[in-house]
């Protein structure tokens, strides 16, 4: 009888931990959300101004045009909070919502994404009149659900879709690779640098690769580059495990690369961890290369000096104007490709590491746009 | 017969945990070396002894060998736990949070709870329900991945700056340090390029060079563990519930309460593999991020025969390879491994008369070596796949010479006669 | 009889209700009210559209689930359904997209080289048990991470078509090796068609494999060899069962069954093996045999109560509830099932031997004691 | 008589079990350092007296008095403390632990929070010293052997500061050279002045070794003799006791055909000692072939090579003449070989299944249980609900897990079910082991039907009243061997007795 009395003792106990535990996240995210408010606040006005000189002139009178519109956004995994691709969609939105005055509706999918047809027709359903799939992933189920909601606007990023109301927007990731390339290429000391990839097998990684190679050799012939893959299809840990993108980054570094770029998702961390480590370990200071978003903005604070610059894809971009050209023009179709003539990809300057070769930088740009050079994307 | 091949991979493992043995092992492990860098020369790469890439090895190792010293409490005292990787899981999220709120120490005590919690759990449904061991395990596993992304969500919000699926960067780094002497000199020996001799020094060097006070205190765990588990009355105790419960209960020994222990113990080493890969790797956590390291270390384990000793080494086999995986141009030579590994094997096995399985042996090595020979480069998911395949080959061979705890994963309750 | 029914009954519902209560109380301790929570999921999930949804979810849970049960019969774990399941339905992909067949018999090809295939994959885990003694739960867990690399190697070296998109898959299936949909179903009875969902017809296949495994199980010289081997070895040794043959046979059939596991999406939805092919099927479909307790009727409850988490957990997150809820629910009933199953059965046994003692007090030497 | 001290009396102790009377008023009287042993035949109640001795089971009535005073165990903590020791038959160790854990494990002793090894290792090997065992306290116990196992046990006793060791059947488990080794160890412990009280029926050993004998049957004490005072044969008689079952007088059926030839039949233990050597014998039809002898002689074994359970590594069996050597056990079911199985619950029943699916355990590809592929549920439980009613198996319905019926009837429903589909040859081990006296009868009935109907029985029992009363023809079974052949009409308790207990063998041999 006391054993049994001890037994569920135990488990009440148990319980209670769970309780306890469930309870403390609640506060805890309530403590927070206060203090960091603020900061996140400062980014996005920060961000905001750098791109958006030329296009935010006609929205910021009082009654907002794109009152009543409703946009909705499936995220691809990760969703939001993933400081990558996903955030930069999100960045996006909120733009909308803040200067359209458009209601928003977000959407995550599974671990698993099993369900992102759903997601998007849930959003149809619930009435939204732009739909955003952010990531290649959607690209079948976009179709399908275009097909079943004519009146519906949806826009597919990094994916092609042909039907009449999907609007196409892909990235010209190998040019905005190009760039960082070119930076890695110019600011390297040891004449090395490396390249880090998510999981190979996939054709998108090695976009990022080929136009990252490309830039470098552009302004330093000689420059040697170090590529890796942390995982091949379809194990697609290699997104996701920054304890393996830490171990390519060290290395990279111990064999001489001064600057590593990554197209690893979520296993970036890793890289900046080690560029932190190996500089202060051995005294001379190496860099990392962040992607989609400016990382510089969205990492811990501790390994942000570390950051020469970041790829920008400017899925917020993406997401804001094609938003915005619905508002103001109905709806959208046909593949809107976002280049660096559009300033769709890009550099990041933050920190102001980069500020030296910027010139440069600049000087590659025009020539890629003008057509002068052509990135290769494989 | 077939009872008496033993194997390189058998060899490795200690029979009982004991000591007594590790002449033999030191042998086999200064011979194993000795291939390694004659392959290294053959093949003309640098990278399988260089310091880099044992160190690399080693921090890639830790969590996988966390999660097998978990496995093998909770074997050694009968239950058999396939919910370590749910429990790394926990590990890894609340050695996030507690990163994220009071720094890296904090972090590792934290992931240890919040391990040793699913731990708890799997020992009421195994121990006191006497639910099917691997049944809970796998319910153990559904549950803390479901919990921890509920709990992400609802307190890695986008203003902390984390989300549903990752955390906020920890606060701060947990030191390393470099072996004083021993490292320096081990590194210059290295770098002389002498055969052998400067490969032994480059993986000495790898592995007292900036090392992490974490790496040292999971390292230490192991020589602990074994003497907690071989020269502790509770140790004795734990054992005893695992290979005979009912004979440590005719003597007075609360089987149920070691159990209990065993399970726990478990799930705080699992939690800390998990603190590990957060507080020294990754500085955040991210939804999965342990990638079936749970998994791999009960396979390490059974690989290392339940031993504290050959469980590192079964451990090391997963943290090496995915070491020179993440190394530049050092893959190919991993044929040419194969390739004298196999062949040696066959020659043992030649010298133990066991002719057919000699041919074999040397069929594959010489398959191997026309690979290497023939080729430039590996696809990358053969490399991948590599450790499991050993893992697997290790278990087909030498499984009649395993030894499970006798009473591993059966249902023991008070009383009951067996 | 009518007291031990219930008593099996008893035990899910207990867990069930357990399960939800932990789940009221994580809705609870993030300022959500629990009632409106279900009561948005339940309205969600009782639409036509949701229906279909949710059978097509659960239409793999099943199928992976049946493929569990049937090793749980003889106490023999696959738990490597997941890798089972991914290199069959890689292999079927390839061998239906690459070939052209008359449109039965195109499907017939590709479920038998799935079943095959995943066959051949569980045989190797049964093979090194029966001759080596290697441990199947390990086995198969190996087997998985071989699996994975197996495919990427396969799908990335040689079965991958170049279509263009970023997506890598096998050759697509031609409309000969499809199945199409079953929404006419709906507006037979007179419900409204499902919009953008179609019920996958491989829903018949799974139920058929359902039945089968029933009739196998309860039905068969095979099925009640099987059983008896995993209640009593010595007695189903004395009965002239080779257990050697039992083991490899059941790892057989249960890989059979795991390599259909992905067809449902396959012939159904996708059309080919692609690289974002569902995933963690099997070991979702673990949890729904333990669920379902190897019961061809509970499992598929199971599945169902599966499918109607996930499905109605979309409508959580379109009014900003955690959906995450749904799986911390999935994860507490699996435990908390499994448990009360065990402490059911417990309570039933020694019941069942009082009462049988009492009856038969005068005639008896004793009841007899439960060494389970 | 120069009478030792009495440090164990054991006084008008009775003991009863659900239906069985295991002590009836038995003695047992035990002088100090004395080497006491306690004879009889299987079920005589040896065991049952001292389980009460050593507090694992309380006796209903009667006294037990250690060292002069009155006791009252309720568990062996209790015996363990009045420096009692008892090693079981069936040794209670863990395989993977070395010899000094297995010793040590629950008494360890401790320098800090670490084991004392050394201190242990010291007390072991000081206490080998003193009685003169020889044990290696740092080897693993699987790599011992059985008789080295022996000796831990009896360590573990010692090391705890037993002076009275109970040994339970300590020789059955051990081979020639190993027996002799023990009694060397069980001179030096009597020296040492330790009681040894130990239960056996091997009674050449028991004059060898003994100081004391008690004689048990039935539940009581027969005797209490000297060594010196009386022979094995007159021992052997005492054990069997004097009046033994006459024959049953119904004429014999046994014809001329022989169903079952077993030719040089052999087999070996998993650890590779031979467990049945050369067994050789004709079951004819209409014929009870008895097997007779102490349990642990290879009994068991035989029934699983004879069902091919167990591989032979020699030898040939025939079936009507057929050879069926090379069959699986299917296919010698199939043939017509049935099986009563010795221990109901690990190879008869399973337990959680409704009788009719026990019923075809078996039969499952035979009619009327099935039908090509498929288990015929009607078929099934029809001849089940026959069983029940021929059989008279007490049961509320064939819907019922067996797990619910009694042993009595649990063993009816295995006999029903065995003979409902008449096969040639039937095995039946021990088939009233456990049952009441009622459905004993019944079972003896129902095998004598069987063998007027013509059925080749090979009947194995432990109860020699069951052997005797059915049996045609009596085989003993010594040591995995047959040793005689003897007519159950003239046997007489003395050459059962000599046979059984290997008495007979040693006399030829000498």
């Amino acid at each position: 009888m006391r054993s049994e009395l001890k037994r569920r003792g135990r488990f009440l106990a148990l319980l209670f931990v769970f309780a306890l535990v469930a309870a403390a996240c609640g506060n805890g995210g309530d403590e927070t959300t206060a203090t960091t408010e603020a900061s996140t606040a400062e980014t996005t006005t920060t961000t905001t101004e750098a791109s958006t000189a030329e296009t935010t002139t006609t929205t910021t009178e009082a009654p907002k045009p794109g009152e009543g519109v409703k946009v909705g956004m499936a995220y691809d995994i990760g969703g939001r909070g993933d400081k990558s691709f996903n955030d930069s969609a999100a960045a996006g939105l909120d733009r909308a919502v803040a200067e359209l005055g458009v209601d928003a509706t977000e959407l995550e999918p599974t671990a698993g994404g099993e369900d992102r047809e759903e997601n998007l027709r849930l959003l149809a359903e619930d009435g939204n009149d732009v739909i955003f799939g952010i990531g290649f992933a959607f690209a079948d189920s976009i179709a399908a659900a275009a097909a079943d909601f004519p009146d519906t606007n949806f826009a597919i990023i990094d994916s092609v879709v042909d039907a009449p109301n999907v609007a196409s927007l892909v990235f010209a990731e190998h040019e905005g690779s190009a760039l960082v390339g070119a930076a890695a290429a110019l600011k390297t000391q040891t004449n090395t640098i490396g390249f880090i990839g998510g999981v190979a097998g996939l054709g998108l990684i090695e976009k990022f690769q080929a136009g990252y190679e490309f830039g470098a050799k552009q302004v330093n012939p000689d420059v040697e580059i170090l590529v890796q893959y942390l995982t091949e299809f379809p194990d697609f840990a290699g997104f996701n495990d920054p304890a393996k993108g830490k171990e390519a980054a060290l290395a990279m570094y111990e064999a001489g690369a001064d600057v590593v770029y990554h197209a690893a998702g979520g296993s970036g961390a890793g890289l900046f961890e080690a560029a932190k480590e190996t500089s202060e370990n051995t005294g001379s200071k190496v860099w990392a290369i962040g992607v989609d978003s400016d990382q510089y903005n969205t990492v811990g604070e501790e390994v942000r000096e570390y950051i020469l610059t970041s790829m920008l894809k400017r899925v917020d971009v993406a997401v804001f104007s094609t938003t915005e050209n619905f508002v103001l023009h109905g709806q959208q179709s046909g593949i809107v490709v976002f280049n660096l003539e559009v300033d769709g990809v890009g550099y990041s300057t933050s920190g102001g590491f980069i500020d030296d070769i910027t010139d440069q930088l600049e000087e590659l740009r025009l020539k890629i746009i003008s057509g002068e050079l052509e990135v290769p994307s494989e | 017969m077939t009872a008496k091949i033993t194997s390189l991979g058998a060899g490795l493992m200690e029979r009982t945990g004991r000591m007594s043995s590790a002449r033999k092992y030191a042998l086999l492990f200064i011979l194993g070396l000795f291939v390694l860098s004659l392959v290294q020369l053959i093949a003309g790469t640098k990278q399988l002894t260089a310091p880099g890439t044992w160190g690399a090895a080693l921090r890639l190792t830790v969590p996988i060998m966390l999660a097998a010293l978990g496995g093998l409490y909770s074997e050694r005292s009968g239950v058999i736990n396939i919910g370590l990787e749910g429990m790394m899981i926990a590990g890894t999220w609340f050695g996030a949070w507690a990163g994220w709120q009071y720094g890296p120490w904090a972090g590792i005590a934290f992931g240890l709870i919040g391990g040793a919690l699913f731990g708890l759990i799997h020992a009421i449904a195994t121990v006191t329900f006497a639910v099917d061991q691997i049944v809970s395990g796998v319910a153990i596993n559904i549950l803390a991945a479901g919990s921890m992304r509920f709990l992400s969500s609802a307190l890695y919000t986008a203003d902390t700056g984390g989300g549903a699926t990752q955390s906020p960067r920890i606060q701060g780094f947990i030191g390393t340090f470099n072996v004083p002497l021993v490292s320096e000199w081990l590194g210059a020996l290295s770098d002389r390029g002498w055969f052998f001799i400067s490969d032994v020094a480059g993986i000495g060097a790898g592995m007292t060079t900036r090392v992490s006070w974490f790496t040292l205190l999971a390292l230490v765990l192991i020589p602990a563990t074994w003497w907690l588990l071989w020269r502790t009355v509770w140790g004795l105790r734990l054992r005893s519930a695992g290979e005979n419960p009912w004979a440590a209960e005719s003597l007075g020994v609360p089987v149920l309460r070691m159990k209990y222990w065993g399970v726990v113990i478990s799930g705080a080493l699992a939690g800390m593999g998990g603190s590990y890969l957060v507080v020294v790797q990754a500085g955040i956590y991210r939804e999965g991020m342990t990638a079936g390291r749970g998994f791999i270390g009960l396979g390490a384990m059974i690989f290392g025969n339940y031993s504290p000793f050959g469980l590192l080494a079964g451990s090391g086999i997963f943290g090496y390879s995915d070491a020179l995986r993440l190394r530049q141009d050092s893959v190919h030579a991993i044929l040419l491994l194969l390739a004298i590994g196999l062949m040696m094997f066959g020659t043992y096995s030649l010298f133990k008369r066991n002719y057919q399985g000699s041919a074999t042996q040397g069929v594959f090595a010489m398959l191997f070596f026309i690979w290497w020979f023939t080729t430039d480069d590996v696809p990358g998911q053969i490399v991948t796949a590599t450790p499991y395949i050993v893992t697997l080959l290790v278990l087909t061979i030498a499984s009649q010479r395993l030894r499970f705890p006798a009473a591993d994963g059966v249902k023991y309750r008070r009383g009951e006669a067996h | 009889m009518i007291k031990k029914i219930g008593l099996a009954i008893v035990a899910p519902v207990v867990a069930f209700t357990f399960a939800v209560g932990v789940a009221v109380l994580a809705l609870l301790a993030v300022g959500v009210n629990p009632i409106e929570a279900f009561g948005l999921m339940w309205d969600f999930a009782s639409t036509p559209t949701s229906v279909a949804s949710i059978i097509n979810r659960s239409v793999p849970l099943y199928v992976a689930a049946v493929a569990v049960a049937i090793g749980f019969q003889m106490k023999l774990f696959n738990i490597g359904v997941e890798g089972q399941y991914l290199v069959a339905a890689l292999f079927a992909g390839w061998v239906g997209g690459s070939i052209v067949l008359w449109a039965p018999f195109h499907v017939l090809v590709v479920v038998l080289v799935a079943a095959g295939v995943g066959a051949l994959w569980a045989g190797v885990a049964g093979l090194l048990k029966v001759t080596r003694g290697v441990n199947e739960v390990v086995a198969t867990i190996m087997l998985n991470f071989i699996g994975f690399s197996v495919i990427g190697f396969f799908l990335g070296n040689f079965f991958s078509v170049d279509s263009g998109a970023l997506n890598q898959s096998t050759p697509p299936l031609p409309p000969s090796a499809q199945i199409p949909g079953l929404n006419w179903i709906f507006t037979l009875f007179g419900f409204a068609e499902p919009r953008g969902t179609e019920l996958q017809g491989f829903v018949i296949i799974a139920i058929l494999i359902g039945i089968g495994y029933h009739l196998l199980v309860w039905k068969t010289r095979f099925g009640f060899e099987l059983r008896a081997s995993g209640m009593n070895p010595g007695a189903a040794r004395m009965a002239g069962v080779n257990p050697k043959k039992m083991i490899l046979y059941t790892m057989l059939i249960s890989g059979g069954i795991a390599g259909m596991v992905g067809l449902s999406t396959m012939l159904g939805k996708l059309h080919a093996f692609t690289q974002d092919f569902p995933r963690g099927l099997g070991f979702a479909g673990i949890a729904v045999a333990l669920l379902g307790r190897n019961n061809a009727i509970g499992m598929a409850l199971g599945a169902l109560l599966f499918g109607f988490m996930e499905r109605s957990a979309l409508i959580l997150d379109l009014n900003d509830i955690p959906k995450e809820v749904v799986q911390i629910i999935q994860g507490v009933v699996v435990l908390s099932v499994v448990i009360a199953y065990e402490v059911v059965a417990r309570i039933v046994k020694n019941r069942e031997i009082k009462t049988a003692s009492d009856a038969t007090q005068a005639s008896t030497a004793g009841p007899q004691e439960v060494t389970a | 008589m120069n009478e030792r001290q009495r440090v164990v009396e054991l006084v008008d102790i009775t003991k009863t079990f659900p239906g069985v009377l295991a002590n009836d008023n038995a003695h047992l009287s035990v002088g100090l350092a004395e080497i006491h042993a306690v004879v009889g035949e299987n079920g005589a109640g040896k065991s049952t007296l001292v389980k009460i001795l050593y507090g694992m089971q309380t006796p209903d009535s009667g006294t037990v008095r250690v060292k002069g005073k009155d006791v009252h165990f309720r568990s062996p903590k209790d015996a363990i403390r009045s420096g009692i020791g008892m090693v079981h038959q069936h040794f209670m160790l863990a395989d993977n632990l070395t010899v000094l854990e297995n010793i040590i494990l629950g008494a360890e002793p401790t320098r800090g929070i670490a084991l004392d090894l050394r201190g242990a290792r010291d007390k072991i090997l000081s206490l080998c010293d003193q009685y003169g065992m020889k044990l290696d306290p740092d080897v693993l116990v699987e790599e011992l052997s059985i008789g080295e196992r022996q000796r831990i046990e009896i360590m573990k006793v010692l090391y705890r500061g037993a002076t009275i060791l109970i040994l339970d059947e300590p020789t059955a488990v051990l081979v020639p050279q190993e027996v002799d080794d023990l009694f060397v160890s069980l001179r030096e412990l009597q020296a040492e002045g330790v009681t040894i009280i130990f239960i056996s029926h091997k009674l050449d050993e028991v004059l060898t070794i003994s100081d004391a004998i008690t004689v048990m049957r039935a539940g009581r004490t027969v005797a209490s003799v000297k060594p010196g005072d009386i022979t094995a044969r007159d021992l052997a008689e005492l054990m069997v006791g004097s009046d033994l079952p006459t024959p049953d007088t119904t004429v014999s059926t046994v014809t001329d055909v022989v169903e079952l030839r077993i030719v040089g039949l052999t087999s070996l233990h998993t650890d590779g000692r031979v467990a049945i050597e050369d067994i050789t014998f004709d079951i004819h039809r209409g014929e009870i072939v008895g097997i007779a002898g102490v349990e642990g002689n290879g009994q068991p074994q035989l029934v699983d090579t004879i069902l091919g359970v167990r591989d032979a590594v020699a030898g040939a069996l025939h079936l009507a003449g057929k050879d069926i050597s090379g069959f699986d056990t299917k296919m010698r079911r199939d043939e017509g070989i049935g099986i009563i199985p010795e221990d109901r619950h690990r190879q008869g029943l399973l337990l959680d299944s409704p009788l009719w699916e026990n019923a075809m355990l078996g039969h499952q590809s035979k009619k009327p249980f099935a039908r090509g592929i498929w288990v015929d549920r009607t078929g099934a439980r029809d001849i089940t609900r026959e069983i029940v009613e021929r059989f008279d198996v007490r049961t509320p319905g064939v819907d019922v897990n067996a797990v619910a019926l009694s042993g009595g009837n649990q063993q009816k429903l295995i006999v029903g079910k065995e003979l409902i589909l008449d096969p040639s040859v039937l095995i039946a081990a021990h088939p009233t082991r456990g049952i009441d006296v009622g459905a004993q009868a019944a079972v003896w009935e129902e095998l004598r039907q069987a063998r007027r109907e013509g059925m080749a029985i090979l009947l194995i029992s432990a109860d020699l009243e069951e052997l005797i009363g059915l049996s045609d023809t009596l085989l003993v079974l010594f040591d995995g061997r047959i040793v005689a052949k003897l007519d159950p009409a003239d046997v007489t308790p003395k050459t059962l007795g000599s046979h059984m207990t290997g008495v007979a063998v040693e006399e030829e041999a000498l």
